[in-house]
């Protein structure tokens, strides 16, 4: 009886950011700026060929080299900043959308559709879901488009499972119940009472979940089935470089650490928006 | 007599739910097949067939009957065991997949021994000592591997300790005039069977690398998912008690804290199993192994659209049959799992 | 006769295992203005009928009537007019307040589905009455319900119920979860409602000595049976039946004199 | 044995018991998040209990009962605990922890509210009670005897058969039981019990009751019993300590505090708490609620909601003094005003 009512005060207190926790915002503001403003800087050159120029390293001129066609790494990979973050922030939110539809047609409908939806759900996570939207990709013919279709059909089952767990779990809630012997409409009840304590999970889920599709985005493109050559697309860009690892480094490790810095910083994002809902997860 | 009932409704249950997923697998399989642009007996013929040649093939997989009919003659087949047919090599994508399986199975079998030899012991530090400078280093160290993408990294890896240092083979399998008879197909296995040592030290030297990339890939899920259950159980009453009982902290890691927070490690890793059949494809093709990675990944190379839809229609049977397994497992494992699923018997 | 149960039985599926029968056969009555306490054990399934009072859950067998509502088949009209006229609160303070909710919300929203009040400006000026009437300060209107006490809280949640003047309070076990000292106020908070808005309460609980305080008749439940029910008097005074007697007994009394000769009483019995 | 411990006569001398465990200043602090601050839980708390005395604490959620009990034994790996706590001559407080370990289970035991959460749940019942003794380099087989010798003492049915079952297979008041045994398997000399029966229905309550009284006066063991539920302490225990807000305000022998409460705040509880065996109109409602501890108010925590205050209460903070054969903190035994 007596653990909860003083863990709660100090549970509550609001905490100021760290360092630590600021430098990560900062870089995804910034990764966001370089997202929707840098392309707008770039120079047209990046998407015409300059054999002369080829495979140079870095320089003034070049801040990161120039790769097999001549083309400057830097300002393809702020001009593929664009396409990778709008791409993923694309795919997370038509799957979270699909997500959260199937969940709350579950939560709140009859027990027999919750069954039906839920074994499809259970179908979705049994699955690489990897390959399959490989699968897709390939099947609708390969280009970032369908790579981003492919990701949105196959993506939406974990969230659907979390969010109908969580939600079922605030049913159990007496308060639901208490709406119910109001005499709450059904709308009303999922939408006011059962939602809006449910969703917040989701909400940190978000942040990494951009990150995580940030590298799958890539490593279809890698594999061939998501954006096409002559895009700035990280993934695409590091398919099309590989061969030269052993005699232009840069035109392989620019792109990478591009999609590894922003995969990262999302994935730290979700991170320090979990710890801050449950602090006993923190490290210290 | 409850509890052989209790058993049998989950085995019963989880078959249902296998065999469910493989229908579900096959109807988006289908989906696929119907999803590609163009005329299908075009594609399945090759682009060189003459018209007699693609109304052949047209009538072989009833192309002309309704679409449902279409879709059971489909499972049909898949019941078969026929996967379609490979318009690159000519062969039946199960005759060519066969050939490359063992190779990715040996792959993934000691990127997966890797994986918990380093994720397991990892996490049991870093929660035993939360807020340590090891539970620091190596947090940041997974958050660092976990976004990386695995094919960059095996470039550069490959780049480096291959090419810079050569410290590992660049790429293959084994070394030339290493090979053993072909067994089982999977070149360590191979080696071992033929009593080879030599070719069987010169395999693992081969694998190491793309496993270890492979491995680090999941290991920092493993390592966070126990982390996280481990630091779960450690703060619950029955630690408490434990230690109330005069137990050393050796005694509560390992007697009940491990076997206690163990349980959702064992459900990701039976996940990752199949993942990572998945996620050869990553790999593979850059160390130039010849696995289903490599064969998926040359199929889409070569717009062998037949060959990609086989094999994720073959990978995912391979992914649900190790699902089941593992819960088979967990339920042999885990009293509580038991109580939970079989219903409780209690009192 | 305000409600009537009639011979209600409820099983819940525990598949694979068979069906476990929570309640059998239950019957039993509500009258208006009277308190009624359910009492026994845990299992006993005091709370599943609570629930089935609500109409939260169904019962298989047997009727329930509600002033002329057939309560496990009403709709439309019926249904609302007997979500209005019966309500409950709970044991847990914490969870059963929707924390998203501001106080004025909660204790609003009753008046706000049933169209009791026909602008917000009346709904606060009701809201602010009842909190009065509850003990709470109505400048608390619009802070949300995390930073008040337990026993804030279920004053909070009787108003909720009350608000909207219903005939019956259905209350499942709502002091057991509140400190000692805190437990009179909302016990004395009850009986104050009772008698003034004339309400029917129905009080389940396993702590027989508030229900002796609180309840003038009780009924006495055992593995999803009614053992024994009657008049304070009688079920307190001159309990019948063997489980009456022995859940009385074993009632500790916070009075070392009296409780240790009720305990050694009882030991000496046991052990004949 | 089946008697009621028996209550010591008002009037009669207390017999002068042995101290076992003499607790001194005992303050506990909790770290808030990872600010570096903490906030006080328990704040100065002194007792002493004798051998094989039954000594209840009694208080609210917050009021710092459960934190102190753990404290005695270092069970809560965060807390920050200063003072003394002597045990048998040596301060626990000063021990290593291997030492500690050596006296937890053997020396003091511990047993919780809900067994089912305090029991781990891949284990099975033997193995767990025989664990103190295996700990201690006792043979299995030797464990396993000793641990059913236990099991049947305290009335688990067929316990033999059931070594090998899990928790999940057993009923509430049987847990509680196994529970018991894993602590009373070492054979310690004081037993802490922290609500041990809050969690069960009634007449489960009273057999573990009865149950402790007789393994308490057969082992000449002391018990200090945790609850919140004055009902228990007055049936079982001889002497309560009644905590509020961190520290303890009032302590003496049962039947002089139940008879006559001398702190405003132990007079409020008794009053508050609704009787089987009596009607009365009205319950005494104690008003508002006890603080959080990070917001105690100035002087006397209970102040506010005292209704003998005077001015100095809200200043002065009470010490907890003799009073005849108890010992009480409230500013009205120094008159008022003085």
């Amino acid at each position: 009886m007596t653990a909860p009512a003083i863990a709660q005060p100090a549970a509550r207190r609001k905490e100021g950011f760290s360092a630590f926790e600021m430098f990560v915002f900062a870089l995804v503001v910034a990764l966001l700026a370089i997202a929707v403003f840098g392309p707008f800087f770039a120079p047209d050159s990046i998407y015409s060929s300059d054999i002369a120029n080829s495979l140079m390293p870095p320089s003034a001129a070049n801040w990161f080299g120039t790769d097999d066609q001549g083309r400057d790494v830097f300002w393809r990979l702020i001009v593929g900043a664009q396409t990778t973050l709008l791409s993923a922030f694309l795919v997370v939110t038509l799957y979270s959308l699909i997500g959260v539809t199937i969940a709350t047609v579950a939560a709140a409908g009859p027990r027999w559709l919750d069954e039906g939806l839920m074994r499809i759900t259970d179908i979705g996570l049994a699955l690489p879901g990897m390959i399959v939207a490989l699968g897709f990709a390939a099947a609708m013919g390969a280009s970032l488009r369908s790579a981003v279709i492919a990701m949105a059909i196959t993506g939406w089952p974990i969230t659907a499972r979390m969010l109908r767990g969580i939600m079922r779990q605030t049913m159990e809630q007496p308060f639901v119940a208490g709406a119910q012997v109001l005499g709450v409409s059904k709308w009303r009840l999922m939408t006011k009472h059962v939602l809006p304590n449910s969703l917040d999970v989701l909400i940190v889920k978000w942040a990494g979940d951009i990150g995580t599709t940030v590298l799958v985005l890539a490593s279809l493109s890698f594999i061939g089935v998501g954006a096409q050559p002559p895009s700035a697309e990280w993934g695409a860009t590091i398919a099309s470089a590989r061969g030269y690892v052993s005699t232009a480094w840069w035109t392989v490790v620019a792109p990478g650490a591009a999609v590894a810095i922003t995969s990262i910083a999302f994935g730290l994002l979700g991170d320090i928006i979990q710890v801050r809902r449950d602090p006993s997860l923190r490290g210290n | 007599m409850l509890a052989f009932r209790a058993y049998s409704w989950f085995l019963s249950r989880r078959l249902g739910l296998a065999l469910l997923t493989l229908w579900g697998l096959a109807s988006l399989v289908f989906l696929m097949i119907k999803l590609m642009p163009g005329d299908e007996a075009q594609m399945a013929a090759g682009a060189d067939a003459s018209a007699a040649q693609i109304e052949a093939v047209r009538e072989r997989l009833g192309l002309d009957a309704p679409v449902i009919m279409q879709y059971f003659s489909f499972l049909g087949r898949l019941l078969r065991g026929d996967l379609g047919t490979s318009i690159v090599t000519l062969q039946p994508v199960l005759a060519d997949l066969e050939k490359v399986l063992p190779s990715t199975l040996e792959l993934v079998f000691i990127a997966m021994l890797l994986n918990l030899a380093v994720a397991i012991p990892a996490g049991i530090v870093a929660a035993y000592r939360q807020g340590g400078v090891f539970d620091a280093t190596s947090r940041v160290t997974a958050v660092m591997l976990g976004g990386m993408p695995a094919f960059w990294l095996a470039l550069v890896l490959q780049y480096v300790l291959g090419s810079v240092w050569r410290v590992v083979p660049i790429s293959g399998q084994q070394s030339y005039g290493m090979a053993s008879p072909i067994v089982t197909g999977a070149p360590t296995l191979d080696a071992l069977m033929a009593l080879n040592v030599g070719a069987f030290f010169d395999a693992l030297h081969h694998i190491i690398l793309p496993a270890a990339v492979l491995a680090a890939l999941f290991a920092t899920q493993i390592f966070r998912t126990l982390r996280a259950s481990l630091l779960g159980v450690l703060r619950s009453d029955f630690i408490m008690a434990v230690r109330a009982k005069g137990a050393t902290a050796r005694h509560m890691l390992v007697r009940h804290a491990l076997p206690n927070s163990l349980n959702p490690v064992l459900t990701l890793s039976g996940t990752q199993a199949g993942a990572m059949i998945g996620s050869a494809v990553l790999v593979e093709t850059v160390f130039a192994r010849q696995g289903i990675g490599a064969y998926m990944f040359n199929a889409v190379a070569q717009k062998d659209a037949f060959a990609v839809l086989g094999s994720v229609m073959f990978i995912g049977t391979v992914v649900c049959l190790v699902n089941l397994i593992v819960d088979i497992l967990q339920l042999l494992v885990d009293p509580r799992i038991r109580a939970a699923q079989l219903g409780s018997q209690g009192q | 006769m305000l409600m009537s149960i009639d011979s209600i039985s409820k099983s819940y599926n525990a598949f694979p295992n068979p069906p476990a029968k929570v309640l059998h056969d239950v019957t039993l009555n509500v009258d208006t203005g009277e308190a009624i306490g359910l009492v026994g054990e845990s299992g006993s399934g005091k709370s599943t009928i609570a629930k089935c009072m609500l109409a939260l859950i169904k019962p298989e067998e047997g009727r329930i009537t509600y002033d002329g509502i057939d309560v496990i088949h009403a709709k439309g009209d019926d249904l609302r007019r007997f979500r209005r006229e019966v309500q409950m609160v709970f044991q847990d303070p914490y969870g059963s307040l929707n924390p998203r909710m501001t106080v004025e919300e909660l204790i609003g929203e009753g008046l706000l589905i049933h169209k009791l009040e026909p602008t917000a400006a009346a709904r606060r000026a009701r809201v602010a009455e009842m909190m009065e009437m509850v003990g709470l300060n109505p400048n608390d209107m619009d802070r949300y319900t995390r930073s008040f006490s337990g026993g804030q809280r279920q004053r909070i949640a009787i108003a909720r119920a009350l608000v909207i003047r219903p005939r019956i309070l259905v209350c499942d076990e709502p002091v057991a979860a509140l400190d000692v000292s805190v437990q009179a106020q909302v016990i004395n908070l009850l009986q104050d409602m009772q008698k003034k808005l004339n309400l029917a309460i129905v009080f389940v609980a396993h702590d027989l000595a508030v229900v002796r305080h609180l309840c003038e008749k009780i009924v006495v439940l055992h593995k999803g049976k009614v053992v024994e029910q009657g008049s304070r008097d009688e079920i307190f005074g001159a309990p019948k039946m063997p489980y009456t007697q022995s859940l009385l007994a074993a009632v500790p009394v916070p009075d070392p004199v009296v409780g240790r000769a009720r305990r050694a009483a009882r030991r000496l019995e046991t052990a004949n | 044995m089946k008697t009621v411990h028996p209550l010591p006569d008002e009037a009669s001398v207390v017999p002068v018991r042995q101290p076992l465990i003499t607790v001194e200043k005992l303050t506990v602090d909790m770290p808030l998040g990872r600010s570096g601050s903490s906030v006080r839980i328990v704040d100065g708390v002194d007792f002493t209990i004798g051998v094989g005395e039954r000594v209840a604490l009694v208080g609210e959620s917050g009021s710092g009962k459960s934190l102190t009990a753990r404290a005695l034994m270092r069970l809560d790996r965060l807390a920050k605990l200063s003072g003394r706590v002597d045990f048998d001559g040596t301060d626990l407080l000063k021990l290593s922890d291997r030492d500690m370990g050596k006296l937890r289970g053997s020396s003091i035991a511990m047993v919780f509210q809900d067994p089912m959460s305090f029991l781990d749940p891949l284990m099975t019942i033997g193995d767990q009670v025989a664990e103190t003794l295996r700990i201690r380099g006792i043979g299995k087989a030797e464990a396993r005897k000793r641990a059913l010798a236990v099991l049947d003492e305290l009335g688990v049915d067929r316990a033999a058969e059931r070594l090998d079952a899990y928790p999940h297979e057993f009923s509430g008041g049987m847990r509680q039981r196994v529970v018991l045994a894993m602590a009373l398997v070492g054979e310690p000399r004081l037993l802490i019990a922290d609500e041990p029966t809050t969690a069960l229905d009634v007449r489960v309550q009273d057999q573990v009751l009865d149950l402790l009284d007789d393994v308490s006066t057969r082992r000449g063991l002391a018990v200090l019993f945790i609850t919140h539920d004055l009902g228990v302490v007055a049936g079982f225990a001889e002497r309560v300590m009644v905590m509020y807000s961190g520290r303890i305000v009032e302590d003496g022998e049962v039947a002089s505090v139940f008879a006559k409460p001398s702190h405003p705040y132990t007079q409020g509880l008794i009053k508050a708490v609704p009787r089987i065996d009596q009607d009365l109109n009205t319950l005494y409602a104690i008003p508002g609620a006890p603080p959080p501890p990070l917001a105690r108010p100035s002087g006397c925590p209970f102040h506010p909601r005292c209704d003998q205050r005077f001015d100095r209460c809200g200043v002065d903070l009470p010490a907890l003094q003799p009073v005849g054969m108890s010992r009480v903190a409230c500013h009205l035994l120094d008159g008022k005003g003085a």
